[in-house]
């Protein structure tokens, strides 16, 4: 009960710094859409071309989120102290990973999950491509905070093990991006394409509390 | 004309003001309505969805006359040092916002049965969008910047350097040949539109100024009392 | 209740301290004196299981510390020489997240005492970022308060505080020892506080 | 002479700084190439689309990431005091902010100039093209440091909402991007084109200084 | 030298002092003192022209100190309350990199002199980010030697320190007023330094 209370608060707390307002959020989803009017000004106007490019527009710009904000993730609670005194509270290092990822997913990826509806419109993807779309996404964004969260504990430490954060990332982003894009142009296999995303889903879930968490610990022992 | 530049002096006008504008706007907007769906006729061609037109045009005229408004002040307030000029910057551009965004939906509602899409990229399209994201970044800046000396500063030259979207968004029908209708209303010679639509476009057109006016007045006020309850 | 039993530490295989002993009953206070680098806050980042010892050992309530470690969390609260202040928020912002957040059972009213005492009462509007150096650290020791625990570990709490604030924490450590509260701290200066173990490293 | 020194070794220090944190400029030509293989994977094998869409793409590309690394642009110097040593040792602010653009300019869009030809053989871009992009994107990466300080300095008094940068600069970004992509489009304008990006940076550059030096004053005075 | 006459600034409509006056000869040592948020800092901060006075002028050398800034920076060095060297960055490097930003007319003996009466002569190849709290501020005064210049602005340098490395900066102050040079800092202690001058805020 007292535990359940705690991990309301650590949210409210994340809520706190990440958001001065709702213009947070709303400026987090005028950038989407600039992003999407930059592509398609140098893109240009031809709904042929755009609709074909859609997909890959929407899936690039969550990339780029999820990489945006990546210093937010650990590196600021770090730096001021904070990460320890969540841990002095009571939660362990692997624990406190779960909870910073599932906020780096509400308060970064669900934003942008929410104006994809507005970017179909806006690029021309077709609707039934919609559900596809979510679905991949939705799991493709939690993969991502996963990694960013491995990632930057990793950055954390020693800037020896730099390369190994970077290169994790991008070994796994690799296949969720290839499944996730196949997903919506090949349609009928869609069930056993998800499963596969799903299955990526699983293993870096399980790997991140243990991965960062030990990152965390060592980092802060180190400090 | 001392109200129009003057905190002070604008409250006084306000007050006396403030209900006539309300009284007339609600009068317009009964007799535009009444106008636009009942005595108007339908178009030979787009049939009722004509009607939008009473609604999408009076927007987008409205947005482009705040903007234009919002860069006649700001250029006033920083040339000749007018804080009234910051003082509407921060009160109207939510107001702004939100007829550009009556515009876009509008449109987008139009477009759906006359283009087959809801949205396209041609340039007026796109200008107006970008209008709209201008107007959500004044209104950002002025809800996260904390040193308001700074922020109405940054808020006012970025109006005027906005500002430079307003042509390309008048002319942007006849530099680029577009899907998106080429002025027939307001065209400088004789317009070419059946006076039994250009009554109740006209009357729409009034109803919202006035009811911009007046949510305008309200919102200055506010923000003249706030800036003296809190210097900062 | 705390015991450290011989306790060595090596950091990049040099060796800061060596066998180190001392208990921390209720109701005591111990104050840490040393060189710079003698390993005062090393010492107290291990009491919190942050470090790993070479040697020896630490034990909680008569548990070895790791066997027993929420539990110790549930009774310690952590100062570290910088400042766990949020500088974007206000003050007021962020004593509202430490009572949350600590599940304080602290009432407002307390806290509105320790902000007047702490002379801190009319800066609640403001961010902490612009708040002096001294009045900060000053904040810090809110959290005590509102945390309330029994155990306090305090790195160099009186640095960069005036004569005033000084004697507060003075009268503040010595209520927390009737309370049967232990603190233990490291320190630079010689406050006049009274302590009942002197720890040179 | 003496000044002249003190520019080289303020080159020197952003130098150490920056290669010590090459996860950073690494992160970001990861983001790219992966962006890349997005866009491939997803537009299919077929050629053609391919190099239409290509240089569009390596542009916009280039816009966001160089949005990624914004927050390095005065943000850790403002926190650890250094930009006050810095100007404590001679410089003025508006004279920091111009180092300090350049320094941008050399430490990360430089990598990604050097990145330019991969991606080009990645994305079918002719190699008649290459010198158009090369020239627009020298000068447009110039002018989008130019914005990136600019905003990056209003940031520091508005240290929440760090989006509202980014989102700043994309806007003005909107027309260097569409003569950018023009002057590649349109070979034979390719000159008055130039002029006018090359007026647009001058313009923004002349502005720099005097914006960024005085936001930078502020925030300082306000620390 | 340096004067300041009738100083009185307000931050956030907030007085915080009125009218200070003090002046700064060579071989002169002035103290700032005075409660936390009193505006010590804020003075410091007011005499380097980073912050605007609501009042009162300062003056260098006779002329405005608008008028001499940068003959002024050329010869000031200012150690805030918080640290400045680098921490990702080791030791090695951020000596190297003050020595030559500075264009310092020291040489490596002097430095390696400093550096080993600091006793930081182990850590050249440590990251500054390990070091320990006192261990990084003593850092801090490796910059005052390395830059070598006449005017020293220190805020709050005694605190976090152990008496050796006191004693050590009460030695480094005189012998910095023998060659004409001038301090001004603040403190909360009274670290028996020998001040010309003692200015309560
Ligand atoms: C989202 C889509 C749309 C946007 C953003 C938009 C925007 C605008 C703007 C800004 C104006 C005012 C221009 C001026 O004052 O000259 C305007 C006028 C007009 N629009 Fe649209 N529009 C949209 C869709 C449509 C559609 C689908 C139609 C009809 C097929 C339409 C018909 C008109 C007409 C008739 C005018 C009046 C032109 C004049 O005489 O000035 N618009 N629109
Ligand atoms: N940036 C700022 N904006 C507004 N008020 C400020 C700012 N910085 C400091 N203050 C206020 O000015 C007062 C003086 O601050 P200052 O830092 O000068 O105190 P100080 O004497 O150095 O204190 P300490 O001994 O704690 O370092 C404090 O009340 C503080 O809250
Ligand atoms: N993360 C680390 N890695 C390696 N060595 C470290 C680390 N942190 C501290 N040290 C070293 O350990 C020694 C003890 O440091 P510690 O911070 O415990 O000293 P301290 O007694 O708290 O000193 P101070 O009075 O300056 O705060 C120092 O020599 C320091 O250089
Ligand atoms: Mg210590
Ligand atoms: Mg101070």
């Amino acid at each position: 009960m007292k535990f359940l209370k705690k991990i309301i608060f650590f949210y409210y707390r994340e809520y706190k710094l990440n958001m001065s307002g709702v213009q947070d959020i709303l400026t987090n989803i005028v950038f989407f859409f600039l992003s999407v009017f930059i592509f398609i000004f140098s893109i240009g106007p031809d709904k042929e071309t755009i609709s074909t490019v859609g997909v890959a527009i929407v899936w690039t710009l969550l990339l780029l989120s999820s990489t945006l904000s990546l210093r937010k993730f650990y590196q600021d609670d770090f730096e001021n102290g904070n990460l320890l005194i969540i841990h002095l509270n009571g939660f362990s290092f692997g624990f406190i990973t779960i909870l910073k990822t599932f906020s780096h997913f509400l308060f970064v990826q669900v934003p942008f999950l929410l104006s994809i509806p507005i970017a179909c419109i806006l690029l021309n993807i077709p609707n039934d491509k919609l559900l596809y779309l979510f679905t991949s996404f939705g799991i493709g964004s939690l993969t991502l905070s996963c990694l960013g969260s491995i990632s930057s504990s990793m950055n954390l430490m020693n800037q020896r093990n730099f390369l190994l954060g970077s290169v994790i990332v991008m070994i796994f982003s690799v296949p969720i991006i290839i499944f996730s894009v196949g997903i919506i142009n090949m349609a009928q296999n869609f069930n056993s394409l998800i499963n596969i995303l799903f299955g990526i889903l699983l293993i870096v879930f399980a790997i991140n509390p243990w991965a960062s968490g030990l990152c965390l610990k060592l980092s802060i022992e180190n400090n | 004309m001392k109200f129009l530049v003057n905190p002070s002096k604008f409250n006084e006008i306000a007050d006396y003001i403030f209900k006539p504008v309300l009284v007339l706007s609600i009068l317009f907007f009964a007799l535009g309505l009444l106008f636009s769906f009942y005595l108007s006729p339908d178009d030979y061609q787009q049939g009722s969805t004509v009607r939008i037109m009473y609604v999408h045009v009076p927007s987008a005229w409205l947005a482009l006359l705040t903007y234009a408004i919002m860069t006649f002040y700001s250029i006033a307030a920083l040339a000749f040092r007018m804080p009234f000029g910051f003082i509407f910057n921060t009160a109207v551009a939510p107001i702004g916002a939100i007829f550009t965004l009556i515009c876009i939906i509008s449109g987008s509602l139009w477009g759906k049965p006359m283009w087959g899409t809801w949205w396209v990229w041609d340039a007026r399209l796109t200008s107006v969008a970008i209008l709209f994201i201008i107007y959500l970044i004044i209104i950002f800046i002025n809800l996260s910047f904390e040193n308001r000396v700074v922020r109405e500063k940054v808020v006012a030259i970025f109006v005027i350097v906005g500002s430079v979207n307003l042509p390309i968004i008048k002319f942007s029908v006849d530099w680029w040949n577009t899907l998106h209708q080429p002025a027939t209303i307001s065209k400088l010679a004789k317009p070419s539109i059946d006076p039994s639509m250009m009554t109740p476009l006209i009357i729409m057109t009034f109803a919202f100024m006035m009811i911009g006016v007046a949510i305008a007045i309200l919102r200055i006020k506010t923000e003249i009392i706030s800036r003296k309850s809190n210097l900062s | 209740m705390l015991i450290v039993k011989d306790l060595s530490i090596e950091r990049l295989d040099k060796k800061i301290f060596e066998n180190i002993s001392l208990s921390l009953a209720p109701g005591n206070i111990t104050i840490l004196k040393g060189k710079n680098g003698s390993g005062k806050t090393t010492l107290l980042k291990a009491i919190l299981n942050l470090i790993e010892p070479s040697f020896g050992s630490i034990y909680w309530k008569g548990k070895l510390l790791k066997k027993n470690l929420y539990d110790f969390y549930n009774n310690v609260t952590y100062i570290s020489d910088t400042t766990s202040s949020l500088k974007k928020l206000t003050l007021a912002d962020n004593i509202n997240i430490w009572k949350k957040f600590f599940i304080s059972n602290i009432n407002d009213t307390q806290i509105e005492i320790a902000l007047k005492t702490l002379k801190l009462d009319n800066y609640l509007d403001k961010k902490v970022g612009t708040l002096s150096f001294g009045e900060t650290k000053k904040l810090e020791f809110l959290r005590l308060i509102i945390e309330n625990k029994n155990v306090w570990v305090l790195d160099e709490p009186l640095s960069n505080l005036d004569d005033d604030s000084i004697e507060l924490m003075k009268q503040t450590f010595e209520d927390h020892c009737e309370k049967q509260g232990s603190i233990i701290f490291s320190s630079h200066q010689n406050p006049g506080i009274y302590v009942t173990e002197e720890m040179q490293l």
